[in-house]
């Protein structure tokens, strides 16, 4: 059947499952990853299915992991790694940032690196810490990577077999806390481009631009803000990089008002590139600074502080309600 | 079937991944393995061993007999709360008592502890209060004690950072001439990471007065320790120019003497060494792990019978160093300690909200206080606009 | 004698100097920075006056390195460390951001880690691969340190200073290309605060917000300007974290034009947070939005097309006029 | 007196920084230092070593020293090309043209190498176009090769990071039945890395194969090896589980023995090599680099006895292996290279601006179109206006 419906933990599973299948070149590495099926079932079953030579158990070393994923690459495979949390993606960052990113410019084009950093992201799931952050901008800001994070299952199953796809190195963000939310995937549809906003809700009085775990609570504050009469139309911006200005340019000069809401600190967000870039291209229409919703500048907090840290409904309504003051 | 010869099994079972036949062409005889370091066997036998000894009173070994097992009430106690919803996760220690507290006992107060989130026998050594270790797992802080007032710091989580800082620290209690020892605790799986071995080089180049304890309990969650090595692990020390030693990690007093020496090592000015306590995770990585997904339930039963506390008891048993009251007695001071952390989570409040901006920066940092006042300011609208029910 | 012309690199040496004879906690720790005196000669001279205890070679190894300043920031020293190139700085990011930057608020509050972490960075002066970066974005995102930059001697002496006096994480920016710039150290003067931007250049039409090796640049094109008959006010902002958005916002009141100019890439980049932020605060002053000049989304090119990818006189100029023109 | 003696009073004589008196407290016996392996003496005799021969024709010694002789010839170009400002960094590999040569000549054309950005007499060997060298060390590019044209990877200036390119390319390898093998270049310095850490641990546990040749040349920059480990680093390998072998670094047969050997373990599906080639740097670091700030003359000057080129000539002519016009033709083919070197990058051309925005993405990238087109027009728009005069 082509139309399930399933949690977007399992459609990356799926998705997955279908790379191993089309492409014998894809490779699944990382901690946990075979016997476990990683700690959040992710790649569940997938070593049985497809042997410990494809789904393989790494050593405790995310620096190694990424280092001989470009290895693998360079020979030809096409590695999916996972990093068990994001706050243990910083071991490998040199790798990432000094290698992964730059070796298809260094090498003027004649080598590529199509490796795929599957992180699972973000908070509210009550976790110690390391396990809650959001730290997409530390890879955004850095040329040759690219940054996408799916918002439910369908986008989760397309858009991983787009990032496996690419020739590119892409950052592949996970909400983890939507893994156990339910959603329609039809593994027959001809999705988006990978790179694409998409306008989830309609609305002429201000726009929510949002991406991975916010775009729920974002569909959530535009509900609520409809019953007070406000129209707010909310963009799943899906990649942060590049990001789609036009997609939020078109949707700004249409709603004159836009708030950025991500998990991670405001400070150096990716609301502040948004907010700059949209201002500029968006001078004379915005009747508003873009305000920007998100995380605070300090570390993440406890887990019994984190409702207060991470943006909610009444933080974006507040943004939506500030906005529309002007 | 001793230890070692289990794990000799084990290596062979497992191996597998690599598609050419892996040939055993490493040269044994270059650095033979010398036996593990054993005091007290399986059955509780006391044996000798030519380069560890070491000599307790009956008063000692009951102390540490008593260690272990208020250690194991308080764990078995935290995964209860654990699973009552008191904690929100709980990394569970058991089956490694008397690799904890063997090597915590073998530490003197002025000696600096750097743990990972595991040890809480030797937090218990170091005179921590349990109820503190417990903050982090029931999500109100990040390490809720003073590090500086038991001379043990903080859990790590990023795996194998903390064996940096514990060298840094011995590298500065040589500059101040003291002869204090520190000591790294950290696991089978953490040996894979950079950082460990970065530590293990600048020890050695510095020569600094710190002991590197790993406690291989055979599992990083789900990957057996073949999948960080194919040797032995306390080989490792020698191609940096240390000793390293293996140590049955489940036998106390045998980690007691090997850590006391290497402790004494490091205040002779002699520098590192590697410890490897080889014991066993009886129980799952932590409460949200499932081992059945990845485990024969055969292999922790097998290691049931080399359990630590029984090993201790039997000996204590027969060679008359404890009786019946001594048993009794440490009974209902398990349970009262079990009762005293049940009550003291229970009551441990919620932090203030205001924490989030506390402490990000000694030194305050003005877009904290402008984020702190927005912040207050923004509580202060619900209180006076009785918004809640907005929520 | 309390005024003396020093070469920016000196002037560090002399306020490395200044802090090893004061505090004996003070070390100074990096690769090749004892007999050689660093590669830039910054520690010239100071391991033979302070002896190998103070002042230490350390091993190729920057994680290493950090790891052990922490542990002995932890045992009361205050470690400066030098990295020593801004593109060498990665290996050591997970020990920075994951505990550096946390163990104080780990802590809650009960350690300090007064560790400096100096970092030549920059473009501008013909190396090779990795040897010319601007990373500063990547590190004031992050909560629990605090990054800064000095763009002229006297600032790079009081600075340097401050950071080594300061109880926090400090990340040292140099602009290496600046180091054989002279300028006048009064060491007896009373500095300013470390954290406080300067208004280098009055000026009325319009404000260029710079640090580091760009505050140059900027007012060479002030004074280009100036010819046209354009009141260019420059600002050194001189922090990266925290941002002093009050100077900035003053300055802005005035010119109701800002450009902010940086060689790091302008997506993601400082600018981009400080356009975000100044747009929040000053959104009915500003005639113009925020300009960025900065940087490509591009690896940092090879030595022969620096000139084209490092912002200079006349791309700032060419902004200005941009921002006039609105 | 053995070059591996010189290194032991070295070590007495530099070794310092730790306070405490550090004594001899590392256990020689367990993993006694075996041999240097050597087959040819600084004088130029032929000597045999039980584990390692090699057997090679009048014309296969020539053929090394024409190797090395070449690249020592291409090398002096690049650095007094560097002086006259055609390049604005060069790094000499002057002493190490045996441990190259010997390493680069035991390849076969299906192995892989990555080096790092020292390694010239390999890529000559790999039959790299020396001129391609020198792009990066001009500023026209980064590395102006294709590495797979020679299985020689770009050259890797973050160091270590290559050493784990190298084990995932040898993983991939083995996961193809294929019976090549990889080699990973890497210095003394280097070997401190936690990277380089991991790929021992990585290449291990997945068994493969891979041999990772350190030229120890005994400086990183301005550090001798003992600011990286207190024993020699070939002892490394053995605590990760894969033999490490000492080879004199300036004796291009047994560099070659050595290495052949290596890889050929490695195509067994025998796993990882360490091999400690023995050298030294007998230039600067870089041509930015002052040596006089920290090395004594007479370092230098003793091992200029041991040079790898005098070495093998000696034994050539004592052999009667090649006649005064072989050393003739050879002299004026060195000369026909290094004008060939001179003339290939005084006519390089310096890149298009629009390279800047090539090549960041594989399959584009938005931000990069747009960036592109603004720099195009921003260009343009000097050429329209004649605002050059601004500049
Ligand atoms: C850098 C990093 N990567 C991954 C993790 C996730 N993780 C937590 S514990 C663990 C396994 C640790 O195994 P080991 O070192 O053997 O210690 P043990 O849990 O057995 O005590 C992993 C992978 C982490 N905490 N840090
Ligand atoms: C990660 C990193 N840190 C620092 C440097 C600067 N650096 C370049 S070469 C070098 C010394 C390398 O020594 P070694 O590994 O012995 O190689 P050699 O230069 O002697 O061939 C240093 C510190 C670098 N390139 N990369
Ligand atoms: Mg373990
Ligand atoms: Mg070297």
């Amino acid at each position: 059947m082509a139309v399930q419906k399933l949690p977007l933990a399992k459609a990356l599973n799926e998705s997955l499952r279908k790379a191993l299948e089309t492409d014998p070149k894809v490779l699944i590495m990382g901690e946990d990853v075979g016997k476990l099926g990683g700690v959040f079932r992710v790649t569940d079953g997938l070593q049985k299915d497809f042997g410990e030579d494809r789904v393989i158990d790494t050593p405790l070393a995310e620096s190694g992991i990424v280092g001989t994923a470009i290895g693998l690459a360079l020979r030809g495979y096409r590695p999916v790694v996972e990093i068990q949390f994001d706050g243990f993606v910083f071991p490998a960052y040199d790798q990432i940032v000094t290698q992964l990113a730059k070796m298809h410019a260094r090498a003027l084009g004649k080598i590529k690196l199509p490796v795929v950093v599957r992180i699972p992201y973000g908070g509210g799931i009550g976790a110690v810490e390391h396990h809650s952050e959001s730290p997409e901008a530390l890879f955004a800001h850095v040329a040759g990577l690219k940054v996408v994070s799916p918002s439910n299952s369908s986008d989760a199953y397309w858009m991983l077999q787009q990032a496996i796809q690419s020739d590119d190195p892409v950052i592949f963000f996970e909400p983890k806390r939507r893994y156990w939310d339910k959603g329609e995937v039809d593994t027959e549809a001809i999705p988006g481009e990978l790179h694409k906003a998409r306008v989830t809700r309609q609305g002429t009085d201000l726009t929510l631009a949002a991406y991975g775990p916010m775009v729920k609570v974002c569909l959530e504050a535009a509900a609520a803000a409809q019953e007070e009469g406000k129209s707010v139309e909310v963009l799943d911006l899906r990649s942060m990089s590049p990001i789609d200005f036009d997609a939020i340019q078109t949707s700004v000069e249409k709603t004159r008002r836009l708030v950025v809401v991500h998990e991670a600190p405001v400070f150096y967000g990716s609301g502040a590139e948004i907010a700059a870039r949209i201002t500029e291209r968006c001078f004379y229409h915005l009747e508003a600074p873009v305000l920007r919703v998100g995380g605070y500048h300090a570390p993440y907090p406890p887990a019994r502080l984190e409702e207060e840290y991470l943006p909610g409904l009444d933080r974006v309504l507040d943004a939506v309600d500030r906005s529309l003051a002007y | 079937m001793t230890v070692e010869s289990t794990a000799a099994r084990k290596t062979t079972r497992r191996s597998s991944g690599a598609k050419r036949t892996a040939s055993a062409s490493v040269k044994k005889g270059q650095g033979a393995e010398p036996e593990l370091v054993q005091l007290l066997t399986p059955e509780g036998e006391r044996v000798q061993h030519p380069d560890y000894d070491i000599d307790l009173s009956a008063d000692e070994l009951r102390g540490l007999y008593r260690d272990m097992v208020l250690t194991r009430r308080f764990d078995s106690e935290a995964t209860a709360l654990q699973r009552q919803g008191e904690l929100g996760l709980w990394a569970s220690l058991l089956g490694q008592e008397a690799a904890q507290i063997g090597s915590g006992r073998a530490l003197r107060d002025d000696d600096y502890v750097f743990p990972t989130y595991r040890e809480h026998g030797v937090a218990w050594c170091r005179g921590v209060d349990p109820t503190n270790l417990l903050g982090m797992f029931r999500g109100v802080n990040h390490g809720g004690w003073d590090p500086n007032t038991n001379n043990f710091h903080l859990y790590t989580i990023v795996i194998g950072s903390q064996t940096l800082h514990a060298t840094g620290y011995a590298m500065g209690v040589a500059k101040d001439g003291a002869d204090s020892a520190v000591i790294a605790y950290f696991g089978d799986g953490a040996s894979s990471q950079g950082d460990v071995a970065e530590s293990f080089t600048f020890s050695a180049v510095y020569n600094a007065p710190v002991v590197f304890f790993c406690q291989n309990n055979q599992w990083a969650i789900s990957e057996p320790t073949e999948r960080q090595t194919r040797v032995p692990l306390y080989q490792r020390a020698q191609g940096y120019g240390f000793p390293g030693v293996r140590v049955d990690g489940n036998d106390v007093l045998a980690c007691l003497a090997v850590t006391r020496s290497a402790l004494e090592r490091a205040r002779r000015g002699e520098g590192p060494t590697l410890v490897e306590a080889f014991t066993y995770r009886m129980g799952a990585h932590t409460t949200s792990d499932d081992p059945t997904k990845y485990r024969a339930d055969e292999e922790r039963e097998a290691w049931e019978a080399k359990d630590p506390i029984l090993r201790l008891k039997a000996y204590l048993e027969k060679a008359g160093h404890a009786d019946a009251a001594f048993f009794e007695e440490l009974e209902t001071e398990s349970e009262t300690l079990g009762k005293r952390v049940r009550e003291a989570v229970r009551a441990m409040p919620d932090p203030d909200h205001m924490a989030i901006f506390e402490n990000v920066y000694a030194d305050g940092h003005a877009l904290v206080d402008e984020e702190r006042a927005q912040f207050a300011a923004y509580q202060a609208s619900f209180a006076d606009s009785g918004a809640e029910e907005g929520k």
